[in-house]
């Protein structure tokens, strides 16, 4: 089990979680108004999708380049 | 007299006289000036990011100029980044950008507690970062160096700056635990802490980009 | 104190445009087509270098572009300086004025803003079109090129180089020559600062980037010796980096071209071989020739320039690139000489700055390549 | 228990007035009050415009001999980058927004400061410190490869460099702060009743300018690090051999650096168009156009700054869209300038030195810009770029236009600051100096490029042989280049003469409408003790002032003062 295997397996499970969390968060936020409300929505979308992008690529569908 | 609205919100002064005649325990003045400091810190991260998006423009057109990609350093190909590293790194970093919004909103339920706790992780997450960064840096592969061509030039100098802002951020949320502690922040004066929280999220949203346009592509 | 009844305004309103203002119209309608004719028509040699009898083909475009611009600039300038002045001078407050004397309450007027907007944008579309057509000229001509030669410009000296029997022939520093009536194309690069190689006489001019290789493209009409000017600062002597151009017919280029290159082969000579030191080679091919040759890789494995790899003992590629057996002398020569062909632009001994020991070095580490 | 809801009650909403600043320090030095910024700045501005000018003047004596003898081509290369450098960076860049901008917008637009005073101050301060930094690269040999500093030739040279892009760097922090203070105050801080289409011109300039100081400053930042890397990391940004491109360092430094233009001149187009109105006691023709045509140049600026590289090796077909957008950016500037055409056109002009600088401005100014559009067709670029052409445009765009307008904005509010007029015959022979200096000198750059005298030249023999008048040109332009110094000098020798004895102004010397001349000059350091409510645009002459709440209540249709006025008048009806 080299260190990379394990180094993917964390951050896969991490991912999950994290953009769990981070969704749940995002939900609950999209109710409230004002100017730092629609920044902190703005900022959360994009963790979010940085949590996807996480997860593809400790699953080797981004940022392979064996190939 | 008709006073006419400015782009259809009241101008601010007249807000600050309707909310302070209407509630009498809001400080209107507090309400008005933490607006301001809200749309200068928007500001102040709108301008951070063309600092940003500047380097990425060099890193794209040096990118887009060079024959081969990652270029060819003394006969050999460059190396590519590790992204089984890379990848945890930033999960380490994305969790603190959870963490943070879970600290804000328990010291906006007065749960001081629960916010020492999520600050601290927060705070030791960023850390964690750091020295994955510092890790990456030492082991980058062979050939990579600051002075040793675009590739080099571009990941060392926006991974530095991006670095050189979380520990920025990793200092600021220091000083905002020792103030919360101390009692700076009240239930409805914390504009310290939003901030600290916008700031934290966007130096996450920047390493999201970075990750992607250094470690993926 | 009696509070003093406030001083209501006192409009002074004025019958038509001002008084004037017709005879003062015309008078600069005078003075604007006088110009226009005068820049027309007159040579404009004070202006611009050479400009009755125009040094190349751009230069002819050029100069129609700046002429339509010149008669419709100094029109809109001295429209604007002069109703500016005479608007001053009309509407002045007069000395015995009372002191609430206030001007016309007039704060907008639609129609004339929006002839004041479509005139200018219809003014910039026609000088967009004629730009164009002046631009696609000049950028991307019809025919062909009968000579492409290159310029690579030094810290304060231009060199040029021909297309000689093989690989590139430069010329002394100091002399351009160029046939007149032929289109050319000339490729221009810079070995260490960003010059520019600029002829005013023919109205062009091209940025000398280190590691990239710009083009120009003129033909030059008239015969004449004219100066090429550095026209970005590259150092300290910037101000003294010139060069001279001779524009002559074809056949005295032809002459000249054929005497250069027989004087520039005889002092090709041989460069002593021998003594070359395999290591040394290395470090100088890492240091100058890794940017664009794979040592390790095969003739197939390009970079910029094919890998050299067996360069002598390849059986798919018996000869060098420019058909000479791969012996030492051939290889020493290709690197004195540099190549220009099919597959890419190699620099020169000069370019590279190698001098006879790092040639010998070279040729000693290309051959251990087996 | 009954809520009691008062009414209303607008000033008591607003009394909140910090206690007065003590001392001397906190009074002047490290003040945070916008005005005592803004003659700070101003100081400073003046000092380091003396500075620059004599670089300029020291260029000008080495043109004089075609061989250039006067100096050695290094000490020259060190003068014109110096000059080019001081100019841009430590006069025009802060000293228009820094002293106009501070002293007049938080008073135009009813607020007691600006959003942040403290960003405010430091702001201030990191200029005379990016100065020290800058002329302390004289010890270590000053940079030598022009204002623009292009790689690779600006990695070779000393590490003059070096201190270079950090003093511009920290320049870039303090004009990126002053952006966004402004932007803040002016969205926040406006008074009630003030809407977007009330606010005076000079505020809407300022506005427009400060977009341009937060988003384009950084860029410059983002160059000047990547420059600093390379020199002094020897990082391959640059470095053609190893993978990095000089045309990088183009475009990232001309992405802020066309943009830094507009910073000059649109503070500029604020002045003329608050001068204009006043003493031709004429409304301001299309004030809507104008106010829009501002933020139309300051989004365009951001898209054009490849027109100054069209030679310069970037793709043909780039250079088109670069081409179209520049001439698009004439069309808005063609606005502003017909509008205050017309702002004249039926108005009682009286020719104070404010007024005669914004007069003039309309006519150099509309020059620099047709020159503009000559260098922004690409083919006849390839001509003029790097020749002197160039030279006579930026300087007639940059002298003729945004130091002619900041004199007149000094002529103009230098009452309002210090409460004492300036002299007026001074200023109008220091204003015939200025504009008869700058047609002299700037005026024969423009065939004298044409010809072929290319830019940074210290010996120009080969030209001169080439074009043999060029001696007599350059001589002529050395010559009338002093008549600008004299005219600097008059400008100074009259502030600091008026500032003790200068004749008392009150507060509404040129009888003018926007809402600074409504209180004491120079003002109290809160400004308002009740914060006015505004109904109306400022600059209807024959309307009644349109504010409500004034501290003392003026004459409802303000008139130029006896002061200002030449001879004595008597209040004669026209045709009695």
């Amino acid at each position: 089990m080299d260190i990379a295997i394990v180094e993917r397996g964390i951050a896969l499970i991490a991912s999950i979680i994290v953009g769990a969390t981070a969704s749940w968060q995002l939900k609950n936020e999209l109710s409230t108004r004002g100017l730092d409300a629609t920044a902190t929505k703005v900022l959360l979308g994009l963790l979010v999708i940085g949590c996807f992008v996480v997860f593809f690529a400790s699953i080797n569908v981004l940022g392979n380049f064996a190939s | 007299m008709a006073v006419e609205s400015t782009f259809g919100q009241p101008s601010p002064l007249l807000e600050r006289a309707a909310v302070e005649a209407r509630y009498h325990n809001v400080d209107a003045l507090y309400e008005e000036t933490r607006d301001m400091r809200l749309f200068g810190f928007i500001l102040f991260l709108l301008a951070d990011c063309v600092l940003f998006s500047s380097f990425i423009f060099a890193y794209l057109f040096l990118r887009a100029s060079a024959p081969t990609w990652p270029p060819v350093v003394n006969g050999t190909q460059i190396g590519r980044l590790d992204v089984a590293f890379g990848a945890l790194n930033s999960i380490v970093l994305f969790g603190s950008g959870v963490t943070m919004h879970f600290a804000l909103e328990s010291w906006k339920n007065l749960k001081t507690r629960a916010f020492n706790v999520w600050i601290v992780t927060t705070t030791l997450l960023g850390i964690a970062f750091l020295l994955g960064q510092a890790h990456e840096y030492t082991s980058a592969p062979a050939g990579l160096t600051w002075s040793g061509n675009a590739f080099g030039a571009t990941y060392f100098t926006l991974t530095g700056l991006h670095g050189f802002h979380v520990f920025a951020g990793v200092c600021y949320l220091i000083v905002l635990t020792i103030q919360a502690n101390r009692g700076v922040y009240t239930g409805s004066k914390y504009f310290g802490l939003t901030a600290g929280t916008l700031y934290w999220h966007f130096v996450d949203v920047i390493w999201v980009l970075l990750f992607v346009l250094f470690y993926l592509w | 104190m009696a509070r003093v009844a406030p001083s209501a305004p006192q409009i002074i309103a004025t019958k038509g445009i001002g008084p004037g203002f017709v005879p003062f119209t015309i008078v600069l309608t005078i003075i604007n087509v006088a110009i226009a004719l005068a820049v027309i028509y007159l040579p404009l040699n004070f202006l611009l270098p050479q400009e009755s009898n125009p040094a190349s083909d751009s230069a002819v475009g050029i100069d129609a572009l700046f002429k339509f611009m010149t008669v419709f600039g100094s029109a809109i300038t001295i429209y604007v300086s002069g109703y500016t002045a005479y608007f001053a001078w009309v509407f002045r407050r007069r000395p015995d004025e009372a002191i609430n004397t206030v001007g016309v309450p007039i704060h907008d007027a639609p129609k004339l803003e929006f002839w004041w907007t479509l005139l200018p944008t219809v003014l910039l579309v026609v000088l967009m079109a004629f730009t164009i057509v002046v631009w696609k000229q000049i950028n991307f001509p019809t025919s062909a090129a009968a000579l492409t030669m290159e310029v690579v410009a030094h810290q304060f000296n231009f060199e040029f180089r021909y297309p000689g029997l093989s690989g590139s022939l430069y010329s002394p520093q100091g002399e351009m020559h160029l046939p007149a009536g032929k289109p050319i194309k000339i490729l221009i690069s810079s070995g260490d600062v960003i010059h520019q190689f600029w002829v005013p006489e023919f109205r062009l001019k091209a940025a000398a980037v280190p590691g990239l290789v710009t083009e120009l493209n003129v033909t030059p009409t008239h015969n004449g010796r004219y100066d090429i000017v550095c026209s970005e600062y590259c150092g300290v002597n910037h101000s003294i980096m010139q060069a001279q151009l001779v524009v002559e017919p074809p056949d005295k280029f032809d002459a000249w071209l054929s005497h250069e290159r027989v004087a520039v082969a005889a002092t090709a000579g041989q460069v002593q071989l021998a003594g070359g030191d395999a290591g040394a080679g290395k470090t100088t091919f890492t240091a100058k020739c890794s940017a664009c040759h794979n040592a390790a890789g095969s003739y197939d494995q390009k970079i910029v320039g094919p890998g050299l790899n067996h360069l002598t003992d390849d059986p798919a590629h018996p000869k060098l690139v420019n058909g000479d057996d791969p012996s030492p002398e051939n290889i020493a020569m290709l690197l004195v000489k540099g190549y220009q062909g099919p597959i890419g632009v190699m620099p020169n001994r000069q370019a590279n700055g190698l001098s006879d020991a790092d040639i010998a070095n070279l040729v000693a580490y290309l051959i251990s390549l087996k | 228990m009954s809520v009691t809801a008062h009414p209303i009650d607008l000033h008591e909403a607003h009394d909140h007035i910090h206690p007065a600043p003590q001392g001397f320090i906190a009074k002047y030095v490290f003040s945070i009050d916008h005005k005592v910024i803004a003659m700070q700045y101003f100081v400073t501005g003046l000092l380091f415009m003396l500075v620059g000018g004599s670089f300029a003047e020291l260029i000008r004596l080495q043109l004089w001999n075609p061989k250039g003898t006067f100096m050695e081509y290094h000490t020259y290369n060190q003068m014109f980058t110096m000059h080019g450098t001081v100019m841009v960076w430590l006069v025009l860049i802060p000293l228009v927004t820094g002293s106009l901008g501070n002293l007049i917008m938080p008073l135009q637009i009813g607020a007691r400061d600006v959003a942040f005073p403290w960003l405010n101050m430091l702001s201030f301060w990191l200029i005379p410190v990016s100065g020290l930094i800058l002329f302390s690269s004289f010890f270590v040999g000053a940079p030598s490869s022009g204002w623009t500093e292009y790689p690779p030739i600006s990695i070779q040279q000393g590490p003059g460099g070096a201190l270079w892009s950090l003093s511009i760097i920290v320049v870039g922090i303090s004009s990126t702060l002053t952006g966004l203070n402004f932007i803040v105050t002016i969205f926040k801080m406006r008074a009630p009743g003030m809407t977007w289409t009330r606010m005076p011109l000079f505020t809407w300039a300022t506005f427009s300018t400060a977009i341009l100081n937060l988003f384009a400053t950084v860029a410059l930042s983002a160059a000047l690090l990547a420059l600093f890397f390379a020199q002094v990391f020897d990082v391959p940004f640059f470095d053609a051999a190893r993978g990095g491109s000089p045309l990088l360092y183009e475009h990232m430094f001309w992405f802020y650096s066309h943009p830094a233009v507009y910073i000059f001149i649109l503070p500029a187009f604020g002045v003329i168009s608050e001068i204009l109105p006043t003493f031709a006691r004429k409304t301001i023709f299309g004030y809507k156009m104008i106010a829009f045509s501002s933020l139309a140049i300051a989004v365009l600026g951001f898209t054009v700054w490849a027109h100054h590289m069209f030679p310069s090796g970037i793709a043909p077909w780039l250079q088109i869209p670069f081409m179209v957008l520049t001439y698009l950016i004439g069309i808005p500037t063609g606005i502003k300038i017909f509008s205050w055409m017309a702002t004249l056109w039926g108005g009682r002009i009286q020719f104070t030195t404010p007024m005669l600088y914004a007069t003039a401005f309309i006519g150099t100014f509309s020059f620099g810009g047709i020159t503009g559009i000559y260098l922004a067709c690409v083919p006849v670029d390839l001509h003029e770029h790097g020749s002197y052409f160039v030279v006579g445009h930026f300087h007639y765009v940059v002298a003729g236009g945004a130091v002619a307008a900041f004199f007149a904005g000094l002529y103009y509010w230098f009452p309002k600051a210090t409460g004492r007029l300036l002299n007026e015959r001074l200023g109008k022979l220091g204003f015939w100096l200025f504009f008869i200096g700058l047609t002299g000198t700037f005026l024969p750059m423009h065939w004298l490029g044409l010809e072929g005298m290319p830019r940074r030249y210290a010996s120009y023999e080969t030209f001169a042989k080439a074009f043999p008048d060029a001696v007599f040109w350059n001589r002529f332009e050395s010559v009338f280049s002093f008549f600008m110094v004299a005219s600097v000098g008059l400008i100074a020798f009259n502030i600091f003469t008026a500032i003790r004895s200068g004749r008392k102004a009150g507060n509404n010397p040129w009888g003018a409408r926007t809402l600074e001349w409504m209180i004491s000059s120079p003002p109290p350091y809160y400004n308002f003790k009740k914060i006015p409510i505004v109904l109306d645009r400022p600059y209807d002459f024959t309307a009644p002032l349109p504010y409500l709440n004034l501290d003392e209540e003026p004459d409802p249709y303000p008139v130029p003062s006896e002061a200002v006025l030449e001879r004595p008048r008597v209040a004669v009806p026209v045709g009695a």
